[in-house]
């Protein structure tokens, strides 16, 4: 198995075999012999030359395709993909061509929206705010120029990935 | 004694009081929303009454159902936590009314310390000196302006109904206080429904110190020390200390004695805390405000001083004298707590809901949990975020570090993202282990973290065998079309049961 | 300071070594038997070797791969723990001659005690009382017979190179005594590979107290009170408390003076443990053996001074002076420990060994749990059956109780049987809560509940629930013919991981 | 569904019907409707008029067929069985006709055998010795007999519910 892994904005070659308990792993230039044990739910036990590694993987946020790896105080956030498929796209147009997308990060509600459509923003300024969870958070913008498409509404609920505003 | 008590609450603060309840011999008895129908309260109860809706309007803020479901079950006292109605004066009238007791203070107290501004007159007649500000709610943005003027900027914004860092906004300069302004009146509304807010002048180097005090009906007022609250995010807490590590037992001491003339002030009775503000630069304290319910950082001094703080409030509420005098207490060493929050350290705090796929909780030697959540639980987007508090305890404060920093490693949560890390890194930060603690700790350690290079702390072995767990989790997720779960154990008939729930969908089970 | 240890040991006691070591900023190895691979104690060290197939003579007791490991990790000491090696002066002798430190008492003071005939001399001449007997490993049948007629029975035989209850029998008559050596001998000859056993008189209502001590290098000696471990089944200790509630403190005080002489004629460095046998009905006390190593029972002291007692172990055996002095300790409020053991209660205390299916610590406050197992781990028949301490402390004795009676219903562990229930019990019963203890508890506690009508405490619509439940759980698994096991939680990939190894056989992963 | 319940040597009958978390049972006369809930591997939330019952429903040990079931400090051993199947039968000759088992409880290693095939013993006479868990256990006669059958020979690796002596 080849993939690639993504971490910290660096890219790890990685080869894997497995044999049982074996696995053989290179990454980069540096290979691994290993001892690895699925020990509970999302709890992998890497053995390798004396030295124990206790990972405890699990998904990152549900807005997030990455993988959150956990060592002791150590924590790692890694997107894998495979070389031999096309590369992901990045996100449908996000971010791309002057465009920016504010996006809802979780699920809440819509209390007040701060800009029309057309309206000229400066990078920082506040769009909307969103309550979740008791807090009320200001989104703000990413970059400067006008807000081209206004999806939000006050009271209304909102899910975790919906676009809210567009700014061009 | 009551044989049975009613929690009017739920997460982290309804489990705490039901194993209260549980070691005096009372039967507790939960309420819930339709969001927590599995929630570790209601498994832990031994009765257990359906509110309402998720929203908590229309659950853990209806003083009816509450009081309805007190009648059904034959409770005789009703608990109310913090949070939700805890501070609602109205509540422990209906309670009263109900022929049930309110295991708090009396109603009057709470309406006095309930609005900040009343409190902070009745302050100033005790004689405990309060930050220069208004003391009126303010009518209107343009009046807000002008005070803001008058004191001279920055002032701090504050919900004059609430505390919890809600409906508060620091406003640097003019420029900043209209939207401010509004965004403190719209929170003050959301959290307590009542959106007046009010203005103060902004300390400098500001250190938050508390003193806990208690009460009983019989005119006996202790304090049980301090507790150092400096290290905040938006105004609300997130490390809490027993004792403060500022080390001036003289301040304290004035602090406690200003903290029970307060308490006198207001005919109070059972748990409550009052705040102040300690300059670190000119060590002057001022009254912030009266906390008049249990606190969320009550684990530290109950460490420090052996004395359970909810029981305590049982027995009071019962009727009896405290069970210790002021000579009695004394404090033992040092506890350090961490608030455990369902939020995005690395994203500024962002409240992060979901379900909790892993769970493994820090044991050992002078290690304790209380949480609200298990492994598979649901973290809803409807309340706080709070899913559990951290709190350790150490012969001195370098002891307690230690063990703080080997229970943050052992801790892990999976499904969610929590203030864990974030905790991990104060816990190695050198402000932190040198104590240099005020309010504006957080801003510094962010940008002491940026600061560093990223690379620095990283073991690359360590860092290549999270690549390499990452992959076989994801490799052993390719070769299955199935999402069971499974582990190295046997088949056992008993353990398939969820599995068929699932592959039903939810509504089997 | 060290940087790196090496723990020779596994289990529970294993891991509160580890957690000793991460909060001293120690690099913690384990080493491991092929049955231990995926052990607790495995997953939380920095390190881990293993030393070779499951049974201990092959693997924990092998002290030449112990040493391998240790020089191959470049770790500077040596933690025993207890059981195993802990008492093995040629084990500590190795160590050193590897270059090692050994973090307990000098090998002379170990083989001294480790003979508990030459303990007895040796206390004899430090000015403690012992109980009357032979000092002299018995030969052959017919001397112990003799012996026993010329102490009069009862008499107790013990194994004379170890602790823990193994290799201990009470003979109540000349008629027992032929079965009661053979046994004897063969447990100790298994348990100590010596299976030299002697004899004592049996004391009157003993009570078993004993008191903790510690000495450094620098000539510093003191003791950490006494702990009252007299409830006992086949003579292992299966609750213990400190202070002793026998409540007398002039008797202690001696007890404590007593335990100093006997490790200063000892020439003791370390953690130690001086026991004695009580007469509850004389008040008499008894030097009986001592621990050179750490207990067992550990915690209560901790839970009740503050002090850490693995964490100095480390700290002496890197040369520091103790950390207080005698005038420093202060005692503080009660504590209980129970262990909690892989056992049947109902069925003699017979081990139950088997698969953990599921698991749930109790949380909250004052409580504390020091476990080696997790939810899917194996408890083997290979070792002993301990699988965690539970420990509780309050103001009071009556408030630990509270709090054990609490943390015990909390507690959960699936698939195998534990002493849990049995403790449940314990703590409602009237004797054990008025205190009345000795060695004879548990047979006369056995009586009490044997004499009761079961159905005096059963909940009838709780029973029904029971049934319910159980239905519910065998219905679900008729409905399907796959084991594996499933939750409310959506899929998510790394979830599958387990699924997959356990389609593929245990091989896989 | 009907099913038998045994439990503390009294019988009683289940009758059970359930439609999603709605389940409405009747244990011999009495009737419940109730909210029931799989929240954890082998818990199950019972909630019936108010009251709630966290059910953690386990194994008893291997060789039982029994299903433990604990609601805070009550633990319930429960033998399920379907009236409309032939009941089970005794399992086979033990116990029966004067007969008596001598079975191995746990996996262990047997240490020391005490009787010799065909000798007379008395109940409550030590038969052998198995060690399991570094613990040496006494395994005793039953009842007074001959000792009809030995399968146990020192040294020798049993494991749970092996017949090592029978007495009749």
């Amino acid at each position: 198995m080849k993939l690639t892994a993504e971490l910290a904005g660096t890219e790890h070659a990685l080869e894997l075999e497995r044999d049982g308990v074996r696995v053989v792993a290179t990454v980069d230039d540096r290979r691994y012999e290993i001892e690895a044990r699925a020990i509970e739910p999302g709890i992998y036990l890497l053995q390798a030359g004396g030295r124990v590694y206790e990972c405890r993987v699990g998904h990152a946020q549900a807005t997030s395709d990455t993988t959150e790896v956990q060592i002791g105080s150590q924590v790692f956030q890694i997107a894998l993909s495979d070389p031999k498929r096309l590369r992901h796209t990045a996100a449908a147009g996000a971010q791309a061509a002057g465009r920016a997308q504010v996006l809802a990060a979780m699920p809440g509600k819509v209390v007040r929206v701060i800009v029309t459509e057309g309206a000229q923003v400066e990078a920082g300024d506040a769009l909307l705010v969103v309550e979740a969870m008791k807090m009320q958070n200001e989104m703000k913008s990413p970059k400067s120029g006008t807000v081209v498409e206004l999806h939000a509404t006050a009271g209304a609920t909102v899910n975790a990935g919906d676009v809210l505003v567009v700014v061009e | 004694m009551f044989r049975k008590i009613l929690i009017a609450n739920r997460g982290e603060i309804a489990v705490r009081i039901i194993r209260a309840c549980r070691e005096l011999h009372v039967a507790p008895v939960a309420v819930y929303s339709a969001a927590d129908a599995a929630a570790l309260h209601v498994r832990l109860a031994d009765e257990a009454y359906l509110l309402g809706p998720a929203p908590s309007v229309e659950s853990y803020l209806r003083i009816d159902r509450i009081i309805a479901a007190a009648k059904q079950s034959g409770a005789e006292a009703v608990h109310p936590g913090y949070g939700f109605l805890a501070e609602n004066a109205k509540f422990a009238r209906a309670v009263a009314a109900a022929g049930l007791t309110f295991i708090g203070p009396p109603p009057d107290a709470m309406e006095l310390m309930g609005s900040k501004t009343n409190a902070r007159r009745a302050a100033l007649a005790a004689g405990a000196p309060v930050v220069p500000g208004t003391t009126e709610p303010l009518p209107s943005l343009d009046e807000a302006r002008a005070s803001a003027a008058a004191l001279g900027y920055p002032v701090m914004l504050k919900a004059a109904a609430g505390g919890g860092g809600k409906g508060m906004r620091l406003v640097a300069s003019e420029t900043e206080i209209a939207a401010a302004f509004a965004t403190a009146q719209s929170e003050a509304a959301a959290a307590f429904s009542d959106s007046s807010v009010y203005l103060e002048k902004a300390v400098e180097r500001p250190r938050h110190i508390e003193i806990q005090i208690f009460a009983d009906t019989h005119g006996n007022y202790v304090h049980l020390g301090e507790r150092e609250c400096s290290i905040q995010r938006r105004h609300q807490k997130v490390i809490e200390e027993c004792p403060s590590p500022i080390g001036d037992a003289d301040l304290c001491a004035q602090m406690g004695t200003a903290a029970i003339r307060v308490a006198r002030a207001a005919d109070y009775v059972g748990a409550g805390t009052v705040e102040f503000l300690v300059s670190d630069v000119t060590r002057e304290f001022y009254f912030l405000e009266m906390n008049t319910r249990l606190q969320v950082e009550h684990p530290v001094t109950e460490l420090v001083t052996g004395i359970d703080l909810v029981r305590e409030q049982i027995t009071v509420a019962a009727g009896a004298p405290l069970s210790f005098t002021q000579a009695d207490i004394a404090w033992r060493g040092h506890a350090i707590e961490c608030r455990v929050y369902a939020e995005d350290p690395d994203d500024n705090f962002m409240p992060s809901p979901g379900r909790i796929t892993t769970l493994r909780l820090p044991q050992g030697p002078a290690v304790r949990d209380d949480g609200g959540v298990y492994a598979g639980a649901e973290v809803s987007i409807y309340y706080d975020p709070l899913i559990s508090k951290l709190a350790v305890w150490g012969r001195t404060r370098a002891e307690a570090i230690d063990r703080l920093r080997r229970a943050l490693d052992e801790y892990t949560v999976g499904g969610i993202k929590t203030t864990l890390s974030f905790f991990r890194a104060i816990v190695r930060d050198e402000e932190f282990i040198a104590a240099r603690l005020d309010t504006g700790f957080i801003a510094r350690f962010n940008e002491r973290r940026a600061a560093r290079p990223t690379s620095e702390a990283i073991d690359p072995t360590a860092r290549d065998m999270a690549i390499i767990a990452a992959a076989l989790a994801q490799q052993t997720q390719a070769q299955t079309t199935d999402g069971a779960r499974a582990q190295q154990q046997p088949v056992s008939h008993w353990r398939t049961a969820g599995r068929i729930a699932q592959q039903r969908g939810r509504d089997l089970f």
